[in-house]
């Protein structure tokens, strides 16, 4: 949106809200979906964990701050989805209304940004219900999380420099009808997918286990919901990133616009987009049952020693190639 | 919108930042109120940034983007100043079980 | 005018409450949660005058992971509670009158700058990302740099003040 | 350039070769390898052969005077490693990343030196003192230590947050919308205040970082608290770096209005010394004394910076020059003593007279007794005063504030020489006959500048 400026006006407000209504809600019926999905056919584990909440470091009202916490983690979860852009567009009567609620040039940024603030919801989960070895278990925690988010951020930067943008919708439309950017930067690809696997589960790790189930119960909800969540916007970054998004393959989506119209295309290109979604959240949830098998120790150091010099290894690599 | 609004909500920021330093005791609220005087200044910067693209003169708007680099690498700075505080806070802590500045008083003689 | 300076103002009274929060609450906790509101309101009044990447860095950087960063360093903290002493109550009031008489006195000063009285106009393209990182490789390459040198310092810097490998005084054996 | 670039990569290497290296001698030889080639580069700059040139945009502008003074930071720097470095390594068990620190110290001194916009001033400040928050408390056996850089630290990012806050009134306040100190022209506008209210606040901060009269509360604290090694290095090095960064944006960006900023810097001038001096009196703690000495020495500095003439532009490099070597030959003979006291020095002209005579020719230096360069140093600068209209009163304070600090100094003489030795003779640290040479070099320069001044200050006009 360089130079021109869009002129705010009725339809444009009802447009956009009807949309973020419609994402909103499209984001609570595909986490619910794979909660389902999770619990159904991947076997569930019903966390075990200590039943008693153990007093807080903070005084006597943490009830409230953690629920907020919950709560906030849940909205920024969800405010992902507000620069994923979802289609090309769709046309009612003379109208074009475009498929994003909000398209900045910043929305790889925003995205990650979003993504590290989840930090918060994980230490305030630790910090009220981890009883033994607190300070160890946020420790731990942060040690993972920090690993995994550095890591993602490493491996999205090579991407943006074969892009040269940060803006969702050039990456995607640079990828239509061109070679997706997974056969460049499969490196990358992986450790998002391993990234997000990591990430999106509140209880993911050993402390996670022992938590799980314990009082709270709405809130615990919450932080499981965030994680399908978590899991269903990143598997759709992922998609735009490095499977070229709405974009349907082997087709040219140009000749079909001009040939059966923009709303005909839309339709296409959500059944392309679903399918590929489908597939990296398959993905995802498969990566997250085989690494809960790990120890958080081990995925530690599988984080800090492996993961990170690989991102490195590969930024450095695409930079060698792209100036030579 | 006009910048003395900005100018005036940065000094407020600032101040306040400076009256925590001067009254509270805890070495990391102290910090949090250094950081509060860099954001303010932070603010300024890209205020007077914008003030300066509209009113560009000799120079092209080219000059005007200084102001917001120089934000980027004072947010840098500020992150500077804040891990170096908390490392040098914990490392005081470890020796002394306190983060009380009034402790650092019995340097004096 | 009408949304920006309603947004404005909204804004500013958060950033005001935030300050507020990190000087006034009795503890830390509420002190750095306070700060991470402020970052937020900072980060606002960016996107208003159309900066959007500085607000994003400064959310991703200052919030993120310097919030975090405090948090931890509470955490270490608090988890040995004790008193917290109070500064002597004059001491107080003379810091709380001294930063309010730099507060008029660099309102006074600034208040007399007439002919700086600039309007803020909405939309330009300096704030935009690929502006910021041809200006980061080409003009300001050199303090990028020398930013760097800085970041490095304080990551031998930290190795150095924390990581000891002789075991800690006992803390009864430290005279107060 | 060539200065920042080979102190930037030496700091690196140093870093990475903490791992390869745990034999602490070889870091000690690599770092003097490292200050020779520094001090090498610069001075190949300062005879025009840079070894590297690439276009930076005038974000640094590399100048005779600022080259001048990386020199003798970096002399300096190589006296305290040749005197120090032993020290230095069993500061902790940390040995190279110490000597990485310095050199990354030294790179924000060579960028203090030379910059040329307020973004490379702000940062090389940064650069300067980031590292010596953490040098000050790498004694992790002392608490002391650890308390000074808290201290220190606090006070530092404060008044970083108020230059912050000066730099953005500046920028605002500049009708041209630019961080280059020479495009800040205040001649052709009026007198703006909100550059002005800047100015003020950049003052503060610069004062600060030089440790000037109402904002030297720190100085103290931190001397006598750090290792004495790197007391050594912050009064020498840091704070000639701080001062050479004061002193070219007060002459380049605000010397077009320097009736407002005068009356001000008059006023941290005189306070500094009154205040440094008289308090250095009542100190029992010799570091504490030489840190309220160096107090008063930077408001002696502040006094060029106040005349503004070619004499008082001698008389900085001189003064600096000089000042630097007493402080490191002073702080070097602390370092061997078993403690900090006047009781110290008690007896040392029966126990070691050699290395007595160079301690109280470094003290004559400081003092300003003629024949040494410390002398010379302050004549320039009173000279220089001497060039302006109305300034008898100052020349006045300063000259008896000049006879104030003999009290003290001489103090230090009078116990070498007439107390008898209060430790046992066992327990006086053996001087090596390197360590005594060195000092005795360090002599002979002071007393050569106090001869022959032109072999420093002729190079300003190069």
């Amino acid at each position: 949106m360089k130079g021109n400026y869009v002129t705010i006006d009725l339809a444009l407000v009802i447009e956009k809200l009807v949309l973020i209504i419609a994402v909103t809600f499209l984001v609570w019926v595909a986490a619910r979906m794979i909660a389902m999905a999770d619990r159904k056919w991947l076997h569930p584990s019903p966390g075990t964990g200590v039943k008693d909440i153990s007093e807080s470091l903070f005084g006597a009202t943490p009830r409230l701050l953690v629920k907020a916490a919950a709560v906030l983690m849940l909205v920024v979860s969800i405010m992902i989805s507000t620069v994923i852009p979802w289609g090309e567009a769709v046309r009612i009567g003379s109208r074009n209304v475009s498929l994003f609620i909000a398209r900045v040039d910043i929305g790889v940024l925003l995205i990650l940004a979003f993504l590290w603030l989840g930090i918060y919801g994980g230490i305030a989960q630790r910090w009220s219900y981890v009883k033994n070895d607190r300070i160890g278990a946020l420790f731990r925690f942060g040690s993972l999380f920090i690993a995994c988010a550095l890591a993602m951020g490493l491996a999205i930067v090579p991407l943006l420099m074969l892009a040269a943008s940060t803006d969702l919708q050039n990456i995607i439309s640079l990828q239509k009808d061109a070679v997706w950017n997974i056969f460049y930067q499969l490196p990358g690809f992986l450790i998002m997918l391993l990234g997000t696997a990591v990430l999106s589960k509140p209880s993911f790790t050993n402390d996670g286990r022992r938590i799980a189930g314990a009082g709270f119960g709405s809130v615990n909800a919450m932080y499981n919901l965030t994680g399908y969540v978590l899991l269903f916007l990143m598997g759709t970054f992922i998609t735009a990133l490095y499977l070229g998004g709405y974009e349907i393959p082997f087709v040219s989506d140009l000749a079909l616009r001009r040939r059966f119209g923009v709303n005909v295309l839309f339709i296409l290109q959500g059944i392309s987009f679903s399918f590929k979604i489908i597939m990296v959240v398959a993905i995802l949830l498969w990566t997250r049952r085989v690494l809960e098998r790990y120890d958080e120790s081990i995925l530690i150091r599988w984080g800090w020693k492996l993961i990170i010099p690989a991102a490195l290894i590969n930024l450095a690599g695409t930079a060698v190639v792209l100036v030579a | 919108m006009l910048t003395h609004f900005y100018v005036v909500l940065a000094f407020l920021l600032f101040s306040i930042g400076v009256m925590g330093v001067l009254t509270r005791r805890n070495a990391l609220v102290l910090l949090l109120c250094i950081e509060l005087m860099m954001s303010a200044g932070i603010l300024l910067l890209v205020v007077f940034s914008k003030m300066h693209l509209t009113h560009a003169n000799s120079f092209s708007g080219a000059q005007a983007s200084q102001g917001q680099i120089f934000a980027l690498f004072a947010i840098m700075a500020a992150a500077v100043i804040g891990i170096t505080g908390i490392a040098v806070i914990f490392a005081f802590f470890r020796k002394t079980r306190s983060v009380d500045i009034n402790f650092l008083n019995r340097l004096k003689n | 005018m009408g949304a920006t300076f309603i947004l404005f103002w909204i804004l500013s009274t958060l950033a005001f409450a935030a300050a507020m929060g990190i000087l006034v609450s009795k503890k830390e906790l509420y002190s750095v949660l306070s700060f991470i509101v402020l970052v937020f309101a900072i980060s606002g009044h960016f996107i208003l005058m159309n900066a959007q990447f500085l607000a994003i860095v400064n959310i991703l950087v200052v919030a993120g992971a310097l919030g975090v960063m405090f948090l931890y360093g509470l955490i270490l903290v608090r988890s040995h509670r004790d008193s917290e002493q109070v500064k002597i109550l004059y001491m107080r009031i003379a810091g709380v009158i001294a930063s309010l008489l730099l507060l008029i006195v660099l309102t006074a000063a600034v208040s007399k700058a007439s002919q700086n009285e600039v309007v803020l106009r909405p939309g330009t393209w300096i704030g935009h990302v690929d502006k910021i990182g041809e200006e980061l490789f080409s003009r300001f390459f050199v303090p990028f740099v020398i930013s760097g040198l800085l970041l490095l310092s304080v990551l031998v810097g930290t190795v150095v003040i924390i990581i000891n490998r002789e075991p800690a005084p006992d803390p009864k054996s430290v005279t107060l | 350039m060539n200065a920042i670039i080979i102190s930037g990569v030496w700091g690196v290497a140093m870093m990475l070769g903490g791992v390869l290296f745990r034999r602490s001698h070889t870091t000690v030889f690599i770092a003097i390898a490292g200050m020779i080639l520094l001090l090498a580069g610069n001075l190949m700059e300062f005879f025009s052969t840079p070894l590297f040139s690439f276009d930076g945009f005038e974000m640094l502008k590399v100048s005779s005077f600022g080259l001048h003074f990386n020199t003798i930071a970096f002399f300096g720097t190589l006296l305290i490693f040749l005197l120090n470095g032993k020290d230095i390594e069993t500061l902790g068990n940390h040995s190279a990343e110490y000597f990485s620190l310095i050199f990354f110290s030294l790179c924000g001194v060579s960028v203090a030196t030379s910059y040329n916009t307020l973004l490379t001033l702000f940062l090389g400040i940064e650069l300067m003192v980031v590292p010596l928050y953490f040098l000050v408390g790498s004694d992790n056996r002392n608490l002391k230590g650890i308390e000074a850089s808290l201290k220190m630290f606090l006070t530092g990012a404060f008044f970083s947050a108020i230059i912050l806050m000066g730099i953005a009134l500046i920028y605002g306040g500049n009708s041209l919308g630019s961080m280059y100190i020479t495009f800040i022209s205040l001649g052709k506008v009026d007198v703006n205040p909100m550059i002005m209210t800047g100015m003020v606040l950049l003052l503060a901060g610069m004062a600060f970082k030089v440790s000037a009269a109402p904002f030297h509360f720190w100085a103290p604290d931190v001397y006598d608290g750090t290792p004495t090694v790197v007391s050594s290095f912050l009064s020498a090095v840091v704070q000639v770096g701080a001062f050479i960064a004061f002193y070219k944006l007060f002459s380049t960006t605000f010397g077009q209005i320097k009736p407002q900023w005068q009356t001000l810097l008059v006023t941290v001038a005189v306070l500094s010394m009154v205040i440094g001096n008289v308090t250095a009196i009542f100190q029992q703690s010799i570091k504490r004394m030489l840190a309220y000495a160096v107090i008063a020495q930077s408001g002696f500095l502040l006094l060029g910076l106040i005349s503004f003439s070619d004499v008082g532009r001698e008389g900085v490099v001189l003064f600096i020059g000089s000042y630097a070597l007493g402080m490191i030959g002073m702080f070097a003979v602390i370092s061997r003593l078993p403690d900090y006291t006047i009781d110290g020095f008690s007896g040392l002209g029966k126990l070691n007279p050699g290395v007595a005579l160079f301690t109280s020719i470094f003290l004559l230096s400081l003092t300003g007794i003629p024949l040494t360069a410390g002398f010379l140093g302050k004549l320039y600068l009173l000279l220089g005063l001497a060039a302006g209209q109305g300034w008898g009163w100052l020349i006045i304070i300063a000259s008896i504030s000049m006879a104030v600090s003999a009290v003290y100094y001489f103090r230090i003489i009078r116990a070498m020489y007439f107390r008898e030795p209060v430790h046992p003779v066992e327990g006086v640290p053996e001087m090596r006959v390197s360590f005594r040479w060195l000092l005795g070099i360090i002599a002979a320069i002071l007393i050569l500048l106090g001869l022959v001044p032109d072999i420093l200050t002729s190079w300003i006009y190069y």
